[in-house]
């Protein structure tokens, strides 16, 4: 298969991915739609990483290893697993205090 | 488009190849209950299920119709469409499993080499791992959609347990990464008919592997989901009818896949020690390599019921201890000694 | 600005047709399990009451909802799991190109280990994986 | 390279002194030496003192410029530690943890000083940003902490995912990570592969703006900046603001020019700048509290920095860094202040000059220095980045919408001087220690001397 | 070295103020610094010390450019000296005056001393513009700190209106940095810069608004008239006496000579709007009922005066413009100390509530009279040699623009003669009754003041001599 269908695919994702986090207020939901852009990045990367022009005339010029976005998925892998940790706490500690994962809620602040 | 230009001789071989496997894996777990309470018989003295066919050989197949068409009840307060998927995620997880083991070498029959292996991809242990992780979600999604305290306290030990015994699981296979160098089972197997078992290498490897997969598959000394003194039944306590036998199954399909796994990885897999393979017809080498795998995959099937029925089960604090502070150390160490003593040798 | 690279076709993709095979499988499984969700529906009898579908608890009333707050420690599990499993994830490369890494990376991947430690006797000292209170 | 690592152990060294040490005055005081070593250790490394051997495969690059500035936010952190550092006991129990926190978000900003790849940017805005969404929340009783939190953690969280997407559309049209290969490489297909690049650049300057607060991306940060505890506040949108600018200038170095066939950035950027001057400006003018006037004054000043970007020239550089200086100083100060008075208000200012002299008369000098008046180190700061601008050539209306706004910013700014010393009131403060003044006065003075003789200081880091 | 100690005295004194915990320490140690720098500007305008000691040169901002230059030149000496003298002057007259705080006045009025110093010493454009904004600190907290009700908000105002107004000289002057082939901010360097029409008619602007503001030129005056009434009388003094002579200070140096086309281009333009503000301000004054108020009108339409007559363009204009300014601030500072003295005794402003105080306070009302008709420069007094001069250069300009702010003179004796008339002649009113005689302080300072008046009226010869050179230099670029 070529490329574009991995980008295309990517590039719905995170558009979905964006279209829930603006129109979402369910915290959670939210917080998936952020994940799904990120795993959206991933595969594009990947897709890259294999098949982009670029990227191999970039290898083959300059002599560098072609594994590089591979990689970086890898290092988003684990910032997502530390955005996750640390933000299901912050959902689960303003849960405790007011009972609901609704976003509407911050709209208290402004006031 | 690359689809159309698929080779069909391939995908009918696949089909006929996944359609065997796939039954036989039913089939053993099938007879693996009925194994397991012959085994608790024998242990406890008793005689086991002996009404139904000889020996009571047909047991399985009435408790499988009984469940099969008993009525179906989904409680008023579930979530219907979530208590459907529960079950129905535990069951394809444990079939998906065993995509990826190579349960024997190819034959040879219609002209064409067939590789005894649905799938041969370079990163089967990856595979594995993320099939298995996605089988808490039929625990975790079975017990909350049953809106049943008992349920959703089962569907939360069994997702802490089995994610807590991930780690060392993982673990524990990089220092077998790091001799065999590869992600591949079918290599993996190729290298230990080459040289030696993996256990030879690998004991703490695979003791820790062992723990883990007991954990994973919620067997007992690991149990704690399904404590009937504690939590009346566990996670599928709300189940009844063939969602119920998809819970049951898929744990014996579980057990029957991880004890594959661990004779692929650590006893050699297909492998049949002092055998020249080379010399035999092809087909007939296969035979007795798959013979040879199932009677490794039947030794460990025992180990774990001889195990059910001889530990008493765990605390749950000292299920969770011994994950964390057990195992995931000592397999870190394992990984640290095996490298330094491989690079050593190396040198 | 010209056509815009990923409209080009591209060289020799992966091995996509290796996983053929398990899409079959999956085609496979799922059909399996849905026929006979659906089989056991249709043949199962349908003799509904009340006390039938009420949720299970040992003879006694139950009592409210089932969807309350649970211990933290549960919680704290599943966070952990997801923070060290992303760092096993980081052993997998490494194990398989460990040879050819020779002792430099040995070396790299102890401090590698040093990090997941200090983590893990972070917690550990932090009392999270106390379950005996 | 010394800071970077050194940050780590020692964020994790306060990790573990949370078992070893009970007394909370004693951590504060090994936070403050770490933090001494630290710039120490960044000082000799800039002298090309380097304790670490470390082949990074061109991931890191470090340069005289990231020294400088790394040593300009390990002193400011050092100063907010020294003035604040009473204040971050009051939240819980878990003190050592926030300095923990405190040292990993200076790790991530000295990746972002020297990155050159953009895994390393990544990585470093990421390190940066994730333990602040803790600090956010740190107030964890409190309801606006919590909102606060999980605002920042979204907004960031989002942020993230944009720039990751912009790095994947930048690295499918260039080919690399790598800054110095993008560089090298750019003239190989330019002309075929701008189109994903500048996407992908486009991505990577949003999600910026959201991290730095640039208009129209800043709408998180007045409820932000105001739920959070103030003395988090105070060190989120001084020092790791100023970084964000930091990492964004070092990204337009090297692809602005090289795109800027396809792109007419100055045109958006200044767009950026109008935009984000205008709503920190006028809705500053509006506050009733001063922690939000804040809020909303960072925003302002962020409008300034971005000038920066206008013009990427020396001037812009040392500019940035006088600014980082002089913005982050000036408001760790003003949030020093602020957290110890009871109401804050603007009327909870009202005679702070009877009651409290040293107080008031510092703040008074973090508040010019923040208008931009001559003898404080705020004026050098507006004046190199508007001087950068001039210096371009180009976009000269900008610079006088820029002096505009320094005008209208003086309305907030002098608000709170003119409570201080020409309103009557009995102002509550929490107790004030002679250490917690000299502190001030030390770093008023410090303002003051920038102020005077930046060289001073700049060349004795830089030389 | 002259030059540097100028700056460096007020500047130590203010500190040193600060920390003094009387009143009285803080009166004395103020005046005595203020009689020491005027020692000093003696020393430096008589150049008693030689020529070579009037300039200090020395490295500052090496990464931007700028050094710390400055020197005494003609026109700068003349306003060094009035700084010189007024600050002395002004801590006499309000010597009885009690201030709150008095250590903080005290020094902050030093320091305004210091910023306006350095105003008219920079020679070194970055230098200017920091002394420039320095003098607006002091003068902010003054006011706002001493003033009268409303002050805050008008103070505010003045703040604001003048911190835009250098805001966007600081853009002219990077504007200008950058056209520099010389890349500095020298004084000398700036003269030689030669910009395009466009150019020059844009950066002409963004400096011009800013000395507009400052002097202040209709219709940029707004600020002034509020700030001068609620300002404590003695910053009033200071801020009308001196500090607006910074802007027309900065026309002359840092303007004309650096955008001789753009002068000459704009000229008429600015000349016009000076003399509808000389005009506007007049008929206001003349409807005043509060002292202050009224001196501030007039302030306005005199400095629209010496403002034209820079823009005439005419030697003689320009020397008038330069020793007016000198005039202008005795004689304003003249008429403060007399609005000071009825104000802190009467505890009133208001025309129609005062009246008969010449009887009360006979000694006062001859030196209010003396002051007064310097200000609408009567011969003899001194304002009338520099009026004469500017009208002289605005007549040469334009024959119909002279007559019309020769209208303004008119009106200047309106509203003078008819101040004195109200405060000081006529029935005593309830306020006026018990009104005495106004302390020995105030009158010596008067007498002063009325002296200087007199002898530069009659013997303006050195005062010309010494701003040939300054005007010189101003028009150079123009011919």
């Amino acid at each position: 298969m070529s490329i574009q269908y991995y980008v295309a695919l990517a590039a719905c994702l995170f558009c979905i991915g964006v279209a829930g986090v603006l129109t979402r207020r369910n915290a959670i939901i939210i917080f998936m739609c952020i994940e799904l852009m990120l795993n959206a990045v991933n595969l594009m990367l990947v897709a890259f990483s294999k098949m982009s022009p670029a990227v191999a005339a970039v290898n083959s010029s300059m002599g560098a290893a072609g594994t590089d976005a591979q990689l970086f998925v890898f290092f988003i892998m684990v910032v997502a697993a530390a955005e996750v940790s640390v933000g299901l706490a912050i959902i689960v500690m303003m849960y405790r205090n007011i009972h609901s994962v609704d976003i509407n809620f911050l709209n208290r602040l402004k006031n | 488009m690359t689809l159309l230009t698929i080779d069909w001789g391939l995908v009918i071989e696949k089909l006929v190849l996944i359609a065997i496997i796939i039954t036989a894996s039913l089939v053993i777990a099938m007879y693996a209950t009925y194994g397991e309470r012959k085994v608790a018989a024998w242990m406890q003295d008793r005689r086991g299920p002996n009404r139904a066919g000889p020996f009571g050989l047909l047991q399985p197949l009435a408790d499988g119709l009984k469940l099969f068409f008993k009525e179906e009840i989904i409680p008023n307060t579930s979530n219907k469409l979530l208590f459907i998927l529960g079950p129905s995620l535990a069951m394809l997880t444990a079939m998906m499993t065993c995509a990826v083991v190579p349960w024997g070498d190819h034959i040879e029959l219609f002209d064409r080499k067939i590789n005894l292996q649905i799938a041969d991809i370079n990163v089967a242990i990856l595979y594995i791992f993320a099939v298995v992780s996605l089988g808490v979600y039929g625990i975790m999604i079975g017990g909350w959609a049953s809106n049943n305290k008992f349920s959703l306290m089962a569907a939360m030990r069994g997702a802490s347990q089995v994610i807590s015994y991930e780690l060392p699981m993982g673990l524990s296979l990089i220092a077998l990464l790091m001799i065999t160098g590869s992600l591949s089972l079918r290599e993996m197997v190729d290298t230990q008919i080459a040289g030696h078992w993996n256990i030879l290498y690998q004991p703490i490897g695979f003791l820790i592997f062992f723990v883990c997969a007991l954990a994973e598959c919620n067997r007992a000394p690991f149990d704690l989901p399904e404590a009937e003194n504690e939590l009346n039944m566990g996670y599928h306590q709300e189940y009844s009818s063939m969602k119920l036998g998809f819970y049951l199954f898929a744990e014996y399909i579980n057990m029957f896949i991880s004890s594959a796994i661990m004779a692929t990885l650590f006893f050699g897999g297909y492998d049949v020690p002092f055998l020249d393979e080379s010399t035999l017809s092809p087909n007939i080498a296969a035979v007795i390599g798959i013979a040879a795998f199932l009677l490794k995959i039947f030794i460990f099937i025992f180990v774990f019921m001889w195990i059910r029925w001889t530990l008493p089960r765990f605390r749950y604090d000292q299920l969770m201890n011994l994950g964390w502070k057990g195992l995931i150390p000592l397999a870190l160490a394992n990984l640290i000694i095996t490298g330094a003593v491989v690079l050593y040798l190396q040198q | 600005m010209s056509i815009p690279y990923f409209l080009l076709d591209t060289q020799a993709t992966g091995t996509t047709s290796d996983y053929l095979p398990i899409a079959i499988q999956l085609i496979f499984a799922v059909g399996f399990v849905a026929t006979m969700m659906v089989l056991t529906h249709m043949f199962g009898p349908k003799r509904k009451t009340k006390d039938k579908l009420e949720t299970f608890a040992s003879g006694i009333e139950t009592h409210g909802d089932a969807r309350q707050p649970m211990a933290i420690k549960y919680f704290l599990v599943a966070i952990l799991f997801v923070l060290f499993d992303v760092e096993v994830i980081f052993f997998y490369p490494y194990a398989v190109n460990f040879k050819s890494l020779g002792w430099t990376g040995f070396v790299e991947i102890l401090l590698f280990v040093g990090f997941f430690l200090v983590g893990f006797i972070y917690i550990i000292k932090r009392g999270a994986l106390k379950w005996e209170d | 390279m010394n800071a970077l690592i050194l940050s780590a152990v020692f964020g994790m060294i306060m990790m573990f002194c949370s078992f070893l040490l009970k007394n909370k005055e004693s951590l504060r005081h090994i936070a403050s030496v770490g933090l001494l070593l630290l710039l120490i250790a960044n000082i000799a490394d800039s002298y090309g003192k380097h304790l670490f051997a470390i082949d990074t495969h061109g991931l890191l690059a470090f340069s005289k410029f990231g020294y400088l500035f790394n040593s300009i936010m390990l002193a400011s952190t050092l100063v907010y530690v020294l003035v604040t550092g009473k204040e971050i006991e009051k939240y819980g129990k878990y003190t050592a943890e926030y300095f923990t926190l405190i040292f990993f978000v200076l790790c991530g900003i000295t990746m972002l000083t020297c990155y050159n790849n953009l895994l390393t940017l990544f990585l470093g805005v990421e390190i940066m940003s994730i333990p602040l969404y803790i600090l956010t929340g740190s107030d964890k009783r409190n309801m606006k902490s919590n909102e606060a939190a999980l605002k920042y953690f979204l907004m960031g969280s989002f942020s993230t995912g944009l720039m990751l997407m912009g790095i994947a559309l930048t690295y499918g049209g260039t080919g690399t990570f790598s800054l110095t290969t993008m560089r090298l490489s750019q003239g190989l297909y330019l002309n075929v592969a701008s189109f994903l690049e500048i996407i992908g650049l486009l991505f990577l300057l949003v999600s910026m703006a959201f991290k730095v607060s640039a208009a129209p991306f800043h709408f998180w940060t007045p409820d932000v900046y105001d739920g959070a505890p103030s003395v988090f506040t105070s060190f989120m949108a001084t020092i790791v603001k100023a970084a964000g600018f930091v990492a964004l200038i070092r990204l337009f170095d090297v692809r602005m020019e090289a795109t800027a066939k396809a792109i007419d950035w100055q045109l958006l950027v200044s767009i950026m700048i109008v935009a984000t001057l205008l709503v920190g400006n006028i809705t500053a003018v509006f506050q009733q509290s001063v922690k939000r006037m804040l809020a909303y004054s960072s925003i302002a000043q962020a409008g300034f920095m971005l000038y920066a970007l206008m013009s990427v020239n020396d001037t812009a550089h040392e500019g940035l860094l006088l600014y980082a200086a002089a913005y982050s100083l000036a408001t760790i100060g003003i949030f020093a202040v602020l957290v110890k008075m009871k109401d804050h208000t603007f009327e909870g200012y009202n005679g702070l000059g009877k009651t409290q002299p040293v107080l008031a008369a510092t703040n008074t000098i973090f508040l010019l220095s923040l208008a931009g008046i001559p003898l404080t180190a705020g004026f050098f700061a507006k004046y190199l980045m508007l001087a950068s601008l001039v210096k371009t050539g180009t976009y000269l209306w900008l610079v006088i919408v820029g002096v505009i706004f320094a005008a209208v910013s003086a309305y907030y700014y002098f608000r709170v001087i003119q409570a201080m010393y020409f309103k009557e009131g009995n102002p509550e403060t929490e107790p004030v220690t002679s250490s917690f003044k000299f502190g001030l006065v030390a770093v008023a003075a410090i303002i003051v001397l920038l102020g005077i003789l930046p060289t001073a200081i700049l060349n004795w880091l830089y030389f | 070295m002259i030059a540097l100690l100028l700056i460096l005295i007020p500047l130590a004194g203010g500190l040193l103020t600060f920390f003094t915990k009387s009143e009285r320490d803080a009166k004395s140690l103020s005046l005595f610094t203020a009689i020491i720098t005027l020692a000093v500007a003696f020393a430096g305008v008589y150049d008693l010390l030689g020529v070579e000691k009037n300039t200090f040169n020395t490295s500052w901002l090496s990464f931007i450019g700028a050094r710390f230059s400055i020197g005494l030149d003609g026109m700068g000496k003349m306003l060094c000296l009035l700084t010189a003298i007024a600050f002395p002057l002004v801590f006499g007259a309000v010597y009885d005056n009690t201030y709150k705080k008095a250590g903080t006045f005290y020094g902050l009025m030093l320091l305004m001393q210091t910023g306006l110093m350095g105003v008219f010493l920079a020679t070194d454009m970055l230098l200017f513009y920091f002394f420039w904004e320095i003098v607006l600190i002091p003068a902010y907290f003054l006011c706002s700190g001493w003033g009268g009700e409303k002050r805050i908000a008008v103070t505010f105002k003045f703040f604001v209106y003048t911190f835009l107004g250098s805001l966007l000289m600081l853009v002219g002057i990077l504007y200008l940095y950058y056209k520099n082939p010389e890349h500095s901010f020298a004084l000398q360097s700036f003269y030689k810069i030669r910009l395009s029409a466009g150019e020059e008619n844009f950066a002409f602007w963004l400096f011009f608004i800013a000395f507009a503001i400052k002097m202040p030129i209709f219709p940029f005056h707004t600020w002034q008239p509020d700030t001068y009434e609620q300002a404590p009388t003695a910053v009033t003094m200071i801020l009308s006496g001196v500090m607006v002579k910074m802007g027309i200070f900065a026309v002359i140096r840092w303007l004309v000579p650096v955008f001789p086309n753009a002068t000459v281009h704009f000229s008429s333009l600015i000349i016009i709007l000076s003399v509808t503000g000389m005009l506007y301000a007049s008929l206001i004054a003349i409807r005043q009922d509060d002292l202050k108020r009224l001196i501030a009108y007039s302030s306005i339409a005199h400095i629209g005066l010496m403002c034209a007559a820079i823009f005439s363009n005419q030697q003689v204009g320009m020397q008038g413009v330069i020793i007016q300014m000198f005039n202008h601030g005795v004689n304003v500072i003249g008429l403060w100390i007399v609005a000071d003295a009825i104000e802190t005794q009467l505890g009133t402003r208001k025309f129609s509530e005062l009246g008969g105080l010449a009887q009360k306070a006979p000694a006062l009302a001859v030196l209010l009279v003396v002051m007064a008709l310097a200000n609408i420069a009567l011969p003899l007094t001194n304002a009338f040699v520099g009026e004469f001069m500017m009208f002289n250069g605005l007549f040469r300009y334009n024959i119909w623009m002279a007559a019309i702010s020769g209208v303004s003179i008119i009106l200047a004796a309106v509203y003078t003669l008819n101040m004195i008339q109200k405060t000081f002649y006529g029935n005593t009113s309830i306020v006026t009754d018990g009104a005495v005689e106004v302390s020995n302080g105030v009158k010596i300072m008067l007498v002063i003041l009325v002296i200087v008046v007199i002898v530069l009226g009659v013997y303006p010869q050195p005062m010309l001599q010494l701003t040939n050179d300054a005007v010189q230099a101003a028009l150079a670029g123009l011919k």
